[in-house]
């Protein structure tokens, strides 16, 4: 099903899927366009290239508490975070965002154990992807056969027209909630037609492209290349990359009091971080920013591949965009690829 | 979660709660004094001892007033009369710079205060405390690092 | 520039041919121009690389600490860059002997990613490198503003509104570490935050830890901040924090007479003291 | 729904054992709350668990105590970060959690119809000391050829489970040889280096296994006794140590290349040792 609704009313659509679930999507802040829960229908925003940070957020919080507790004279009250979410929507996701859930998928709801947190929040979503209209230099999803305007994992698929946003169905539950709305109008053949030729379009936008044959194996076998020294060198080691990307999932877990009231929580962590690795006893095993700059590339595109057949990397571009010394993933992994 | 802020002041039945931190042997011992020789001043302070003002690192006063102090007081030796010669002249500059900071934050500078108070000035210490007190008293909760929320656990 | 980065190729492959130094920090190509990167030049290869232009704003001092010490090290500075080094130098992190200072009289820098002319609204504006042994070019005019002109409209402020303004852009952090990695007098081992015991500040963030972190930041870099600025460049979240080092900056300069990283004989002033300091810096 | 992984198995702390002079070695030995916690948490020796105690966190500790002794699980705990400092502050009947059991076994299947001989230095035995206790039980013990132990500490004062390497001693079918660095005036027993006294009890290679597990020193100088009897790779086990978390292979920080310590480890064979990345 194919629906419409124009520009101007897109502060109405997003009062309607605020009936039908708490509803997360882009909104301009002080720092740029990131995704927020939604509480006042007009700040939603859909111009945007792509937000300052990826939408992991909605399944995987910076700072997500599971067990909250108070601190008593004989012992500890605890109470467990109950992982019954409310329906969610997620609006306005670029299909290289939404390829990264699934990635992160196969870590989090794959294998002998599930992560709860990631599973429950990832079923009660529902996914409006955004197609592209552009290309930015940054980019290099194409090396992973994901479209500029490729409705892959999204329930309800979108793109912005001249004056209007086109929105359809993919899988029954976006068929189910698109039919809910009743602010959106149906569209003629014409739009029809103007949709699949807009989806054409996009498709044929392209961005940088890796070359990944090989490079699980490759990056093994570079390991102790010098390599790394250079590679790292304009390195600062802070956490822009990882926090800001889409497929970075390493987390701690802390307990965090005040007044006897506190919760364990897991808190995003990074790989950049000097204590990441460090041990109790001081002992620290990646003493050096070319040993965690490594460990973050073939985490990506060596060991993630090993474990779960997939490139850990989207090629989204936010790493690049917002690395302060203009570190390049892409440029990293080609180098690397390069060495006799 | 950030607690919600709340800059409502309840004046009413509000008592301040102070922090001070004492160089062990000037204004500790000055406070020592206060207390033997029962000059009278409000309870609303607690003291901490540390063995030098110098040794008091800045992020204790961000700390304390995030943990919902309403003032820091903090008492060392006349500068001349260190027990360690010049740690006083160092925490005097450390002090001053993190006064600056509280007040470029937002905080109502005020509510910091440095005194040199010597181990004989009992009843100075006393007088101080009473007129800080009642400064504080007279500004009311303090909100802002504190960030408004229920401090009584 | 085009002089500029000329000279600095030249110069690093003069140093590196002649041994006199094992590397050369400056910078190279990114994936644009726009997007130049720092760079550790080791051979003459490597000098062939080195570029300079308007975004090159890195401050390279940065890199100074990551070679062990004794390690003959070139480095390119600008204005503020200069005045890092000089703050290592007083702090004998570094050891002059082993530097090869090229000082560059850095114009019309902008930053990357807005594409604004970097001056003294959020640096130290300061032209040229106040510490040098090459210079690649010309003196040029020092700018005749304040680089704490800025800070009027915060300074007027009462306090209640500056707590909002900081309330606000400090609840932004997302605690990537960015600003602190950027800095280059940020070379604590641990960086206080980060120790387990005591905990200073929680690891998620809020407003509440993210105060913990900068304003004892700020404090750390009270006397020692040279304004270069990198910080509030390198942090995603845009959080103007060069405004607060401002301010602590012209605090320190004004209660202490010295402002950070002017020469190597100051000695920086939290370290110092002065029997005559004013009490009244306390009021 | 779901078991959350995530979520410590609430247990008390029956017992406290002080394990060695210095007091800063202590042995928990825990019991389930709840009975059917207990059916649920079925481990083998060499796995390990996250001791918890809201407020301070979590601490991943390996198992001491063997599956062969049913009703509680024991943890032998090294003082040291912020949790570990706090357990050793508790006293018994302190309620705490557990999540577990969390990693691989010592390759018990592979062990059996095996001669097996364990090397265990300083505090690094507990895991060890679960093995042994799990194969001379008497449902077990028949299942293994001989048992050869050697275990070394500093000094007889830092000698752990110091009762129960008594009774190791006198059965007849464990050779027992525990050394000391150095003794004091009341030590009778033997001294000298653990890869010395591995030299000298000289256990035969032929259809044996090595089990392997302490500080990176002794481990360092006992492979190579180990390699001239004439063990291969392959038969010689240890268990890493690192950083870990989550204990699920979620969280990120523990692998070594692929390989995620707290998963697809603690234990590994030598040979697989070899195959992984050389990160450290």
């Amino acid at each position: 099903m194919l629906k419409k609704i124009g520009l101007e009313k897109l502060d109405a659509l997003a009062s309607a899927l605020m009936e039908r679930g708490e509803l997360f999507a882009p909104v301009a802040g002080d720092a740029g366009v990131d995704f927020q829960r939604i509480d006042n229908p007009g700040d939603v925003t859909l111009d945007f290239y792509n937000t300052l940070r990826s939408p992991k957020e909605v399944f995987f919080p910076q700072a997500d508490d599971m067990v909250r507790y108070r601190l008593t004279h004989d012992g500890v009250e605890t109470e467990e975070i109950p992982l019954d979410f409310e329906p969610r929507i997620i609006l306005g996701v670029r299909p290289c965002d939404v390829r990264s859930f699934e990635v992160m998928d196969r870590l989090f709801a794959g294998g002998d154990i599930v992560d709860p947190y990631w599973e429950e929040r990832r079923k009660s979503t529902t996914i409006i992807g955004y197609a592209f209209d552009r290309v930015d230099p940054a980019d290099f999803y194409t090396t992973f056969g994901i479209g500029a305007a490729d409705p892959t994992g999204s329930d309800i698929f979108m793109i912005k027209g001249e004056g209007d946003l086109f929105l359809k169905g993919i899988t029954e539950r976006g068929e189910e909630l698109l039919g809910s709305i009743s602010v959106l109008e149906d569209v003629s053949p014409e739009n029809e037609g103007y949709f699949e030729e807009k989806i054409a379009e996009s498709a044929r936008l392209e961005t940088r492209i890796l070359a990944t044959e090989g490079v699980p194996e490759k990056l093994e076998a570079v390991f102790e290349d010098p390599y790394w020294i250079e590679a790292a060198a304009p390195c600062l080691n802070c956490g822009v990359c990882t926090y800001v990307c889409p497929t970075c999932h390493c987390f701690d877990i802390q307990d965090e009091t005040l007044f006897g009231k506190g919760a364990r929580r897991r808190i995003w962590d990074s790989c950049m971080f000097t204590d990441f690795t460090l041990h109790t006893s001081g002992h620290n095993p990646r003493t050096k920013k070319s040993q965690r700059l490594r460990q973050r590339i073939c985490h990506k595109f060596s060991y993630y591949v090993t474990n779960f057949d997939v490139v850990s990397c989207v090629g989204c571009g936010r790493c690049i965009r917002s690395c302060p010394v203009h570190i390049d993933i892409m440029a990293v992994v080609e180098g690397a690829a390069a060495l006799p | 979660m950030v607690a919600e802020r709340n800059e409502e002041k309840h004046t009413v039945g509000f008592e301040p709660r102070i922090l001070g931190i004492a160089c062990n042997w000037c204004t500790y011992t000055g406070a020592d004094l206060a207390g033997t020789t029962r000059v009278q001043y409000p309870h609303n302070i607690r003291v901490a001892r540390v063995m030098c003002s110098s040794r008091i690192n800045p992020s204790f006063i961000f700390r304390a007033f995030e943990l919902g102090a309403d003032g820091i007081l903090v008492g060392g030796c006349h500068p001349g009369d260190c027990h360690y010669s010049t740690g006083n002249y160092y925490a005097r500059r450390k002090l001053a710079v993190t006064k600056k900071i509280l007040e470029f934050a937002g905080l109502e500078p005020e509510r910091f205060r440095v005194e040199w108070i010597s181990a004989s000035e009992g009843n100075r210490y006393a007088e101080i405390v009473r007129e800080f007190t009642e400064e504080i008293r007279a500004l009311g909760p303090q909100t802002r690092l504190a960030m408004g929320r229920d401090t009584e656990g | 520039m085009k002089r500029i980065e000329t000279r600095l190729r030249e110069e690093a492959r003069r140093l590196l041919e002649t041994g006199e130094v094992e590397v050369v920090l400056a910078y190279g190509r990114g994936y644009d121009d726009r997007h130049p990167m720092p760079c550790a030049a080791k051979t003459v290869a490597d000098a062939e690389r080195i570029v300079f232009n308007e975004y090159c704003t890195h401050n390279m001092a940065r890199y100074l600490l990551d070679y062990p010490p004794g390690t003959r090290i070139a480095i390119a500075v600008k204005g503020c860059d200069s005045r890092a080094v000089v703050v290592l130098l007083q702090e004998e992190k570094v050891r002059r002997e082993d530097l090869v200072i090229l000082g560059i009289p850095a114009v019309g820098m902008k930053d990357p990613r807005t594409g604004r002319i970097i001056d003294a609204s959020t640096t130290c504006g300061t032209t040229n490198p106040v510490l040098y042994d090459i210079l690649l070019g010309e003196k040029a005019a020092e700018p005749d503003t304040s680089p704490y002109d800025v800070l009027e409209e915060l300074e007027g402020m009462d306090g209640a509104d500056r707590w909002a303004f900081w309330e606000r852009e400090l609840s932004r952090c997302i605690r990537c570490y960015a600003c602190r990695q950027a800095c280059p007098m940020c070379y604590c081992d641990p960086c206080f935050v980060d120790q387990a015991e005591p905990r200073w500040a929680d690891k998620s963030p809020s407003l509440e830890s993210n105060l913990m972190f900068h304003l004892t930041r700020f404090y750390h870099l009270a006397g020692r901040c040279v304004d270069c600025g990198e910080c509030s460049r390198a942090c995603p979240m845009e959080i103007p924090l060069y405004l607060f080092h401002k301010k602590v900056a012209r605090e320190c300069e004004e209660m202490f007479g010295q402002a950070a990283g002017m020469s190597v004989d100051d000695k920086p002033v939290m370290l110092d003291f002065r029997v005559e300091d004013a009490d009244e810096i306390l009021l | 729904m779901m078991q959350n992984p995530y979520i410590p198995i609430p247990v008390v702390v029956d017992k406290i054992i002080t394990e060695v002079t210095t007091k800063d070695i202590k042995t928990f030995r825990l019991a389930f709350v709840n009975t059917e916690d207990e059916e649920r948490f079925q481990y083998l020796p060499g796995q390990f668990g996250e001791l918890s105690i809201f407020g301070k966190g979590e601490s991943p500790i390996g198992i001491a105590s063997s599956p062969t002794q049913p009703g509680y699980l024991e943890f032998t705990v090294q003082k040291a970060g912020v949790v570990t400092s706090e357990l050793h502050s508790i006293e018994e009947g302190f309620r705490m959690g557990v999540r577990g059991p969390l990693g691989n076994t010592w390759p018990i299947d592979y062990l059996k119809g095996k001669n097996v001989v364990i090397v265990g230095g300083g505090f690094a035995f507990t895991t060890l000391r679960s093995l042994l206790n799990y194969m001379i039980h008497e449902d077990n013990r028949s299942d293994f050829g001989k048992i050869t132990v050697v275990y070394g500490a500093r000094e007889p004062g830092l000698l752990i489970y110091k009762d129960e390497l008594a009774a190791w001693e006198a059965r007849d079918d464990v050779d027992m040889n525990v050394t000391v660095d150095k003794g004091d005036a009341a030590w009778t027993g033997r001294e000298g280096f653990v890869p010395a006294v591995c030299e000298q009890v000289a256990p035969g290679s032929e259809n044996a296994v090595a089990v392997i597990c302490g500080p990176p020193v002794m481990i360092r100088f006992t492979l190579p006794v180990f390699f001239n009897l004439g063990f291969s790779k392959e038969n010689i086990y240890t268990s890493l140590e690192m950083r870990m978390k989550c204990g699920i292979g979620k969280c990120g920080r523990c692998n070594v290349g692929s390989r995620y310590v707290c998963k697809d480890g603690p234990v590994f064979s030598l040979e697989e040792l070899d195959k992984l990345t050389k990160e450290y």
